[in-house]
């Protein structure tokens, strides 16, 4: 994983052609959410050591947000998917 | 045994045959005062501290492999105090100045050599944020000096003035700062503790932590169940690991950053350098090895490992800095796991939990902080009361809206 | 009193002077052509796609998911741009980008060589085929990599980083004597 | 007593003799000689001395495990230090001097604390230096300083270059032994695309050392035919010369080739290293095994060395270590050593053999020394004898080199850089890779094979297989042939009891066997504890020949199994690897691109100063004749453009066009402030926040249309921007209909600022340009007489009259000169950024310089932008929170000196009068300043502790750093035209 990353769109891409957002798995929060919800969407994570959901931008590919499926220990990468649809299928 | 030149002579003459450990391979007990979690810099200075300054004394550090094995053995052993933001410019310097008398207080050399830290700028924008920074040491008496190119030239010859990109036009200079060699500090305060009755239990892992009507009350270990009055949280890395087993999620992620050292030299850098036009920062070891690291790799891991394309980029800000760096052989490459926090500022506080307390959050910043994190963490636990140059530095300041964001980059550790 | 403005070419200190002659290995600069970004409109990727491979006369190049640069060396920009409305009447939004991008072909036996050393995709045939194409990292910038033959490429740069990307190219090709000038 | 070339023999060409120096001694060696066998057959075999207590030390190897034989080569900006002798390709002019030791190799005044060394001990330097503490800096830390380290580095700029390049493979072989050999030829046939490399000059590994024949033919002979098949293939390429450095995620290697580390004079076209990123599907490590040192009295002393080295050193270079050579062994490759050298000519003094019982068969001749072993050396910079031990009996036996063989250790750094840890096998004695996986997978004698029929069938086998997986059909070739074999068994031996003087487990480090026994002692038993207490394995050599031993040693003495000792960590670099490879060609001017504007010519032939402004050249001012000062040209653009009219390069703004029909929503959610409503053909100052309530960027929302919009983000932050808008529509709305697109390189944009500005510009513009046709805020396009089509805003970023023009880049000189002509008649100047800044300072406008990424709207002043209807935007929720609505936060200010001479600069904090300076006293900071020509003094925007309630006090503005203080006033932010009269115009 921290070598390669294979974009949906674009093929097998060096780490170097990423730039990485952070925790995917978080979910805006609806304006009207409480502080401590918005709170915690900002500032608070689950850190896992072991599978993680990360968003890493492919800028110098197609510059989609890749939700990439991943383990934080072993570093293997489990899948990775566009970020939108990622979105879509989540509820966004 | 009380360690001087004396005691080497009289040991060598009866064949060095007479040293004895330099702290006990302790077996749990079945309850403890206080229970450190983390046998590092930081856990190993707060039981230090907890027993000698605040009569503390019944304390285990639990350390789930062996002494030390965490970040305060694999850093770039950076010693220095010259932070901009009054919520941390009060703590580091509390540190600096424990720094300085660490080798007395703990009668073990931890070669805390002030040669100087000096950070380079580039452009105006660079130099009036060091100005201000260098302002705001001042305002906490701390010295810090501006120097201007010309001078710079002629302290450090051979940085690449003519053609790096970024020009360097000077630096900001504290003299005070400088290297301490790392694995020292670590067995330094177990032997000090070890002293003051400490119990350190290596290769002992907590594996739940027991709460009992909400309060802790001990933990789960590979050694079975300790109980506690106070458990403490230091375990810079793995934090969020450790306090999920008490479902506590923190405003951290575990980042990994890199590090280097290069085949031994004669002393040919004197000065810890940063380089400000990337995030670059060297300097020589006692061995003769130079040391450097960069930014870290970006990405979210607990694998004390990093990549070769962050590797060749510290290397690419490194010969543009230090031109003649170019032909000097890289030995090897080490990672550690960085608690990077949601404002590049560390945690030492209280938790929404009775008796449990956290002591995290270190980001690059953690080995400097050994001494005053130690320190301010037994103030905590012992007197259930906030040191006062950690007031800045506590959990809740996000909600409240006070992040100590050194940087500027906001709630993205990533960029701190 | 104004009359016509001369366009320069980001290249134009580059390659000042008396033209060498072309090498084996060879860097050609597209001197004049329109360059125009196709931005699918919502709900519109696949037939925006259909409609453009359906056209021949220009070479479309994928950007990402519903984006596409088109080039073209016959056309002038304004006519470009007029042409892919027509074509894609309403179903995507079309920005010009002439002056925005350089055209960098390069050809000869030891391209694949040369572009090994700033690009990180596979530039075997079985992994990247001719008429394939995509943005990529040649060393620190970001560009559209396209192959047009076994041993030509074309690489589409922003204008800004022109020179920076031309001087990076001599030096990957001083090995096998690269040789630059803008196209005939 | 010598060492010597033999009369024969050898893959040297003694048809070309290269002559090369070692300090400053002319000598004479061949092509294909390493620098250390070139060495040895001129008898210089002392070559070093050892890092702490200088000790005299020789060549131990002949390959990358040396720990001893280092030297500087070359000189000046071209020195290599640290550079081992045994794998330095010999060229002609090479010069090598030798390192640490002063003021000579023979004598070294550093030896002097060898006497001392149980002082010494590991660790001791821990225990003492505490007391006086000045003392320790002054005099006890330079001079640990000064006897340490190794080579000396120069420090100059390397005139040579260095690049990287990209491999993709579907099996990389490291290592071109026998093993590697045999699964490169047999992927290669099976259609693989296939990656040899390997770190020697010449392919073959132990098949160019070995006497035994392959398919009747000198093992060389074998190499050198697989090679040539290879080579003609066109799915192989070979790397000799490289060394495969780490494995990396996603099985990818790093690897670099000395493409011209061995030639005097390189080729300027080509780089002297080259880093290989290689990305393989399969690896396979052939990567050998090593040779274990035996530890035992003296074995440090020159002329003591690895048996297998003194075989490769004959066989292979056809030179001889000394003319009467003992072997200390407990396996059978001393007797293999011993039969090749005696074959050679070359007398064996003894075999002494750890074992009580052996089958190997010594040379005729040779005396067998059974269940014994050496316990000293005698010689002073050269071994003239060793101690023998057996039943409790000494014997003295003279020899002049000593072959120590102490069993094999599998090569299998790589396998072990990612996570795992190697794997005792009690079988092999040794530690052997862990399974890894599929992707990498261990053959030959990096297996644990050692024979080399073993090599090639297991070599051939695993690359078989490999093929298969990858779907091809491998040939069923018939192995080469080979005949007998020795059985190749050790019995392990750590160390060897009754040692009469130090018995070293880490050469370079000096870290003898007692360093380990006293680190146990203070509690240092955990193998990572016993390696940083005594250093051992932290040399350069990384413990390649001591890391063994050390564990086997600690088992020893703690009386557990090596298995429950472990290893430390492997880490990248299996060898030493240059920054200069590592850093390739993104050195200098070149380590980030350079992005020019398409105004970058025009701004150089009005003569520009220009500065670099993040990846940008920006211009800064345009001095004239006569002007000494940069504060001379600004202060003259300054005033220019606020009496007449100027023009400045702002074509590095980040410009994003947006369509669609959600794309004003979508702004309206991506700024703070109401965008919804704006008409079209209208531009508006829009601000951007985080999440967390903090500015993040500013610029201009331009309406061009309906569902069209133009936004402008800051020269700093335009990546940035465009990541986060990408973000935005993306991951947070995906279902907003609007798509976007940069066109920061597409425009050449102008700004025309000034009381003059209109009339300048009319006279190029077709369209009406009067304040009542295109009023303050107005966003279009224009037609520029002659046809052009171009954009025009009316936006100010000066307080100024102002008009940005926007034209297709190429056209953007010749408008710029067309400007400049037209201009004159109004008295026009170019001016550039820092003039930019000082209009826009007295106008008290905020920049990044202000918007540190801890300031609110409100900070700014520009709280009543941020819209209090919009039901969401960016960083809407935690705007509200305590700590960013604070009374006492600090506010945007502007602040005169009250001695109007007085200067004010950036970075200065500001102290209430008489206050003692603190942190807690701290009422702020100077975030920007410079002096107004204007008003004729200083002014600057300071945040200062509720600064607004705070105008016409007095204010210390505190520079200690520059050891600067002056008094000021605190005012409103803006200095100039508070009415926006000019600007409105």
């Amino acid at each position: 994983m921290a070598s390669l990353i294979t974009c949906p769109h674009c093929g097998v891409r060096p780490k170097e052609e990423f730039a990485i957002r952070g925790d995917a798995s978080l979910v805006r929060p609806a304006p009207t959410a409480s502080d401590e919800a918005w709170h915690d969407y900002v500032y608070v994570r689950t850190n896992p050591r072991g599978r993680t959901l990360e968003h890493w931008q492919h800028v110098a590919g197609c510059r989609r947000f890749l939700v990439v499926e991943r383990d934080t220990f072993t570093h293997d990468v489990h899948s990775v998917t566009d970020g939108a649809a990622f979105a879509r299928e989540n509820g966004r | 045994m009380r360690y001087s030149a004396f005691s080497i002579v009289k040991n060598a003459l009866s064949g060095n045959l007479k040293w004895k450990p330099q702290w006990r391979q302790a077996e749990p007990k079945s309850h403890y005062d206080v229970i450190i979690v983390g046998g590092g810099g930081h856990g190993l200075a707060t039981a230090y501290y907890l027993a000698k300054e605040f009569g503390v004394k019944n304390v285990a550090v639990l350390e789930k492999g062996y002494l030390g094995s965490g970040n305060v053995g694999r850093n770039t052993t950076i010693v220095r105090s010259n932070y901009m933001l009054p919520g941390n410019e009060p703590f580091y310097e509390f540190s600096m100045k424990l720094w300085e008398g660490l080798e007395r207080e703990l009668n073990y050399n931890v070669m805390l050599s002030q040669r100087g830290v000096i950070m380079l700028y580039h452009n105006d924008g660079q130099r009036d944020a060091y100005i201000r920074r260098g302002n705001a040491m001042w305002m906490e008496g701390v010295a810090a000096e501006l120097i201007e190119r010309d001078q710079l030239k002629k302290m450090i010859p051979f940085l690449n003035y003519d053609h790096a990109r970024y020009p360097i036009l000077g630096g900001l200079l504290q003299r005070r700062a400088g290297t301490a060699r790392h694995d020292a500090v670590a067995w330094g305060y177990a032997r000090g503790a070890d002293r003051h009755g400490v119990d350190i239990i290596e290769h002992c892992e907590v594996t739940a932590i027991r709460r009992e009507n909400g309060v802790v009350s001990g933990v789960e270990t590979t050694k079975g169940f300790i109980g506690c009055g106070k458990l403490a949280l230091a375990a810079a890395g793995n934090s969020s690991r450790v306090s999920e087993m008490a479902d506590l999620k923190l405003p951290i992620e575990s980042h990994v950053l890199q590090a280097f050292v290069t085949e031994g030299l004669k002393p040919c850098i004197d000065h810890v350098i940063v380089y400000g036009g990337g995030h670059f920062y060297i300097s020589q070891s006692d061995k003769g090895g130079l040391v450097f690291g960069a930014e870290i790799d970006g990405y979210t891991s607990y694998a004390q490992r990093g990549n070769l394309a962050t590797a060749e980029h510290v290397m690419e800000e490194g010969v543009t800095m230090i031109p003649g760096l170019s032909r000097v052989r890289v030995l090897r490459s080490w990672a550690g796991v960085m608690d990077m926090s949601m404002d590049g500022s560390p945690i030492i506080d209280r938790t929404p939990i009775d008796n449990l307390y956290l002591n995290c959050g270190w980001c690059y910043g953690g080995f400097k902080a050994t001494p005053a994190s130690g320190y301010c963490f037994a103030h905590l636990i012992a007197k259930n009361d906030t040191h006062p140059v950690a007031r800045f530095l506590r959990l809740d300041r996000f909600a409240r809206g006070y992040a100590v964001d050194e940087a500027g980059a906001g709630p993205q550790p990533n960029l701190h | 009193m104004i009359r016509d403005y001369y366009n320069r070419n980001a290249l134009d200190e580059k390659l000042r002077g008396a033209p060498r002659p072309p090498g084996v290995n060879h860097l050609a600069i597209g001197h004049r052509q329109a360059v125009a970004m196709v931005l699918a409109v919502a709900g519109e990727e696949d037939s925006v796609e259909s409609l453009l491979s359906s056209a021949t006369d220009f070479a479309v190049r994928f950007s990402a998911p519903g984006e596409w640069l088109v080039v073209s060396e016959n056309d002038t920009p304004e006519g470009l741009q007029r042409r892919l409305n027509a074509l894609c009447s309403g179903r995507a939004h079309i920005v010009d980008q002439s002056e925005a991008r350089v055209l960098f072909r390069l050809s000869g036996p030891a391209t694949r060589r040369i572009l090994a050393k700033g690009i990180g995709l596979d530039l075997h045939p079985t992994a990247l085929a001719t008429g394939a194409s995509a943005n990529a990292l040649c060393g620190h910038i970001s560009v559209n990599l396209a192959r047009t033959g076994e041993d030509t490429f074309e690489l589409i740069a922003p204008r800004s980083l022109a020179q920076s990307l031309f001087d990076d190219l001599m030096t990957m090709g001083r090995e096998y004597d690269l040789t630059a000038a803008f196209a005939a | 007593m010598t060492a010597y070339r033999l009369t024969t023999g050898g893959l040297v060409d003694r048809s070309r003799a290269l002559s090369f120096s070692f300090d400053g001694r002319p000598l004479r060696g061949f092509a294909g000689d390493t620098l250390a066998s070139a060495l040895m057959a001129n008898d210089q075999l002392l070559v070093g001395r050892s890092f702490k207590y200088h000790r005299p030390r020789g060549i131990v190897s002949a390959g990358p495990s040396e720990p001893n034989a280092l030297v500087t080569i070359g000189s000046d900006g071209r020195s290599d230090p640290n550079t081992k002798a045994t794998v330095t390709e010999l060229y002609a002019g090479l010069t090598a001097r030798s390192q640490n030791r002063w003021p000579s190799l023979g004598f070294d005044i550093g030896a002097m604390t060898d006497p001392f060394s149980p002082f010494l001990g590991a660790g001791f330097y821990y225990k003492t230096f505490m007391w006086p503490a000045r003392l320790w800096e002054k005099l006890y830390e330079p001079l640990i300083r000064r006897a340490g380290g190794l080579g000396r580095v120069v420090l100059e700029r390397d005139p040579e270059s260095y690049e990287k390049s990209w491999a993709h493979c579907d099996l990389l072989v490291v290592g071109g032994g026998p093993t590697g050999l045999m699964a490169a030829l047999t992927a290669a046939r099976a259609g693989l695309r296939v990656i040899l490399a390997d770190e020697d000059f010449r392919l073959g590994g132990s098949l160019l050392s070995e006497t035994q024949a392959v398919d009747g033919a000198p093992a060389y002979v074998f190499a050198d035919r697989v090679v040539a098949e290879l080579q003609a293939l066109p799915n192989v390429t070979l790397l000799p010369r490289t060394t495969v450095f780490g494995w990396y995620d996603d099985n990818v290697f790093g690897a670099v080739e000395r493409v011209q580390k061995h030639v005097a004079e390189p080729l300027a076209k080509l780089p002297t290293e080259r880093v290989w990123r290689i990305v393989a599907r399969r690896a396979l490590l052939a990567t050998g095994a090593e040779e274990r040192p035996l530890v035992f009295g003296g074995n440090d002393r020159p002329g003591v060395m690895m048996a297998g080295a003194l075989r490769t050193y004959a066989n292979r270079y056809g030179v001889a270590a000394g003319r009467s050579v003992a072997i200390f062994t407990n396996g059978s490759a001393g007797y293999q050593a011993a039969r090749d050298l005696h074959a050679k000519g070359i007398a064996i003094a003894a075999i002494v053999d750890s074992r009580a019982a052996a089958e190997d068969a010594a040379p005729e001749g040779t005396r067998v020394i059974r269940s014994a072993s050496v316990v000293d050396t005698k010689g002073h910079r050269r071994v003239s004898g060793i101690v023998v031990e057996r039943s409790g009996f000494e014997e003295l036996v003279a020899c002049d080199a000593v072959g120590m063989s102490g069993g094999w250790s599998p090569v299998v750094h790589l396998a072990c850089q990612r996570g795992a840890k190697p794997v005792w096998s009690d079988q092999l004695s040794a530690f052997v890779a862990p399974d890894v996986g599929g992707g990498l997978r261990v053959a030959g004698s990096a297996n644990g094979v050692y024979t080399l029929s073993g090599c090639l069938s297991d070599g051939a086998a695993k690359a078989s297989a490999i093929a298969s997986e990858l779907g091809l059909k491998p040939a069923q070739d018939v192995l080469p042939q080979t005949g007998e074999e020795a059985d190749p068994s050790f019995t392990a031996l750590w160390y060897v009891p009754g040692a009469k003087s130090k018995a070293f487990v880490d050469f370079q480090n000096d870290v003898h066997a007692k360093d380990l026994g006293l680190a146990l002692r203070e509690g240092f038993g955990h193998v990572e504890h016993a390696k940083r207490y005594t250093t051992s394995g932290m040399a350069t050599d990384q413990g390649k020949l001591s890391n063994i031993n050390a564990v086997g040693i600690l088992a020893g003495m703690r009386g557990v199994s090596p298995a429950d000792v472990g290893t430390t960590t492997f880490r990248p670099f299996y060898t030493p690897v240059s920054f200069g490879a590592l850093a390739g060609t993104a050195r200098d001017k070149h380590a980030a691109p350079i992005r020019k504007s398409p105004l970058h010519e025009w701004a150089r032939k009005n003569g520009a100063a220009f500065v670099e402004a993040g990846l940008w050249y920006r211009s800064a001012w345009f001095p004239r004749a006569g002007e000494k000062a940069w504060r001379e040209s600004v202060d003259r653009e300054v005033l220019n453009v606020r009496a007449n009219v100027g023009i400045c390069d702002v074509s590095t703004l980040g410009k994003i066009e947006l369509f669609g029909p959600d794309a004003a929503e979508f702004l309206n959610r991506l700024y703070c402030n109401a965008l919804l409503k704006l008409p079209v053909g209208k531009a508006r100052y829009g601000l951007m926040l985080r999440e967390d309530g903090f500015v993040y960027d500013d610029g201009t929302v331009s309406r061009l249309a309906e569902e069209h919009f133009l936004v402008t983000t800051t020269t700093a932050m335009a990546g940035g921007v465009m990541s986060h808008m990408e973000y935005c529509s993306q991951v947070l709305w995906p279902d907003l209909k609007v798509r976007f697109c940069s066109v920061s390189d597409q425009w050449a944009q102008i700004a025309i600022a000034g009381p003059k500005a209109r009339s300048v510009l009319q006279q190029l513009v077709e369209d009406d340009i009067s304040d009542e046709a295109f009023p303050f805020l107005a966003a279009g396009a224009v037609t520029l007489k002659g046809g052009l089509k171009a954009r025009l805003f009316r936006i100010s970023f000066s307080g100024e009259l102002a008009l940005e023009l926007a034209v297709p880049a190429g056209f953007g000189m010749a408008v710029a000169d067309q400007l400049m002509d037209v201009g004159r008649a109004f008295d026009i100047c170019a001016y550039g950024v820092e003039a930019l800044n000082v209009l826009r300072l007295e106008k008290g406008l905020p920049t990044h310089a202000e918007f540190d990424g801890r300031v609110t709207p409100d900070d700014a002043g520009l709280g009543r932008m941020v819209s209090p209807h919009k039901t969401d935007f960016i960083g809407k929720h935690l705007s509200s929170r305590y700590g960013l609505t604070a009374a006492d936060r600090m506010q945007l200010v502007g602040l005169k000196p009250v001695d109007r001479e007085k200067d004010i600069r950036a970075g200065a904090h500001l102290l209430r009068e008489g206050m003692k300076p603190s942190t807690l006293n701290d009422q702020g900071w100077v975030s920007s300043a410079c002096f107004s020509p204007v008003l004729g003094h200083h002014i600057a925007l300071a945040f200062l502790k509720s600064g607004r309630e705070r105008y016409g006090e007095r204010i210390v503005v505190w520079d200690k750093l520059r050891e600067q203080e002056a008094v000021a006033e605190v005012c409103d932010p803006v200095f100039v035209d508070p009415e926006n009269a000019r600007m409105k115009a």
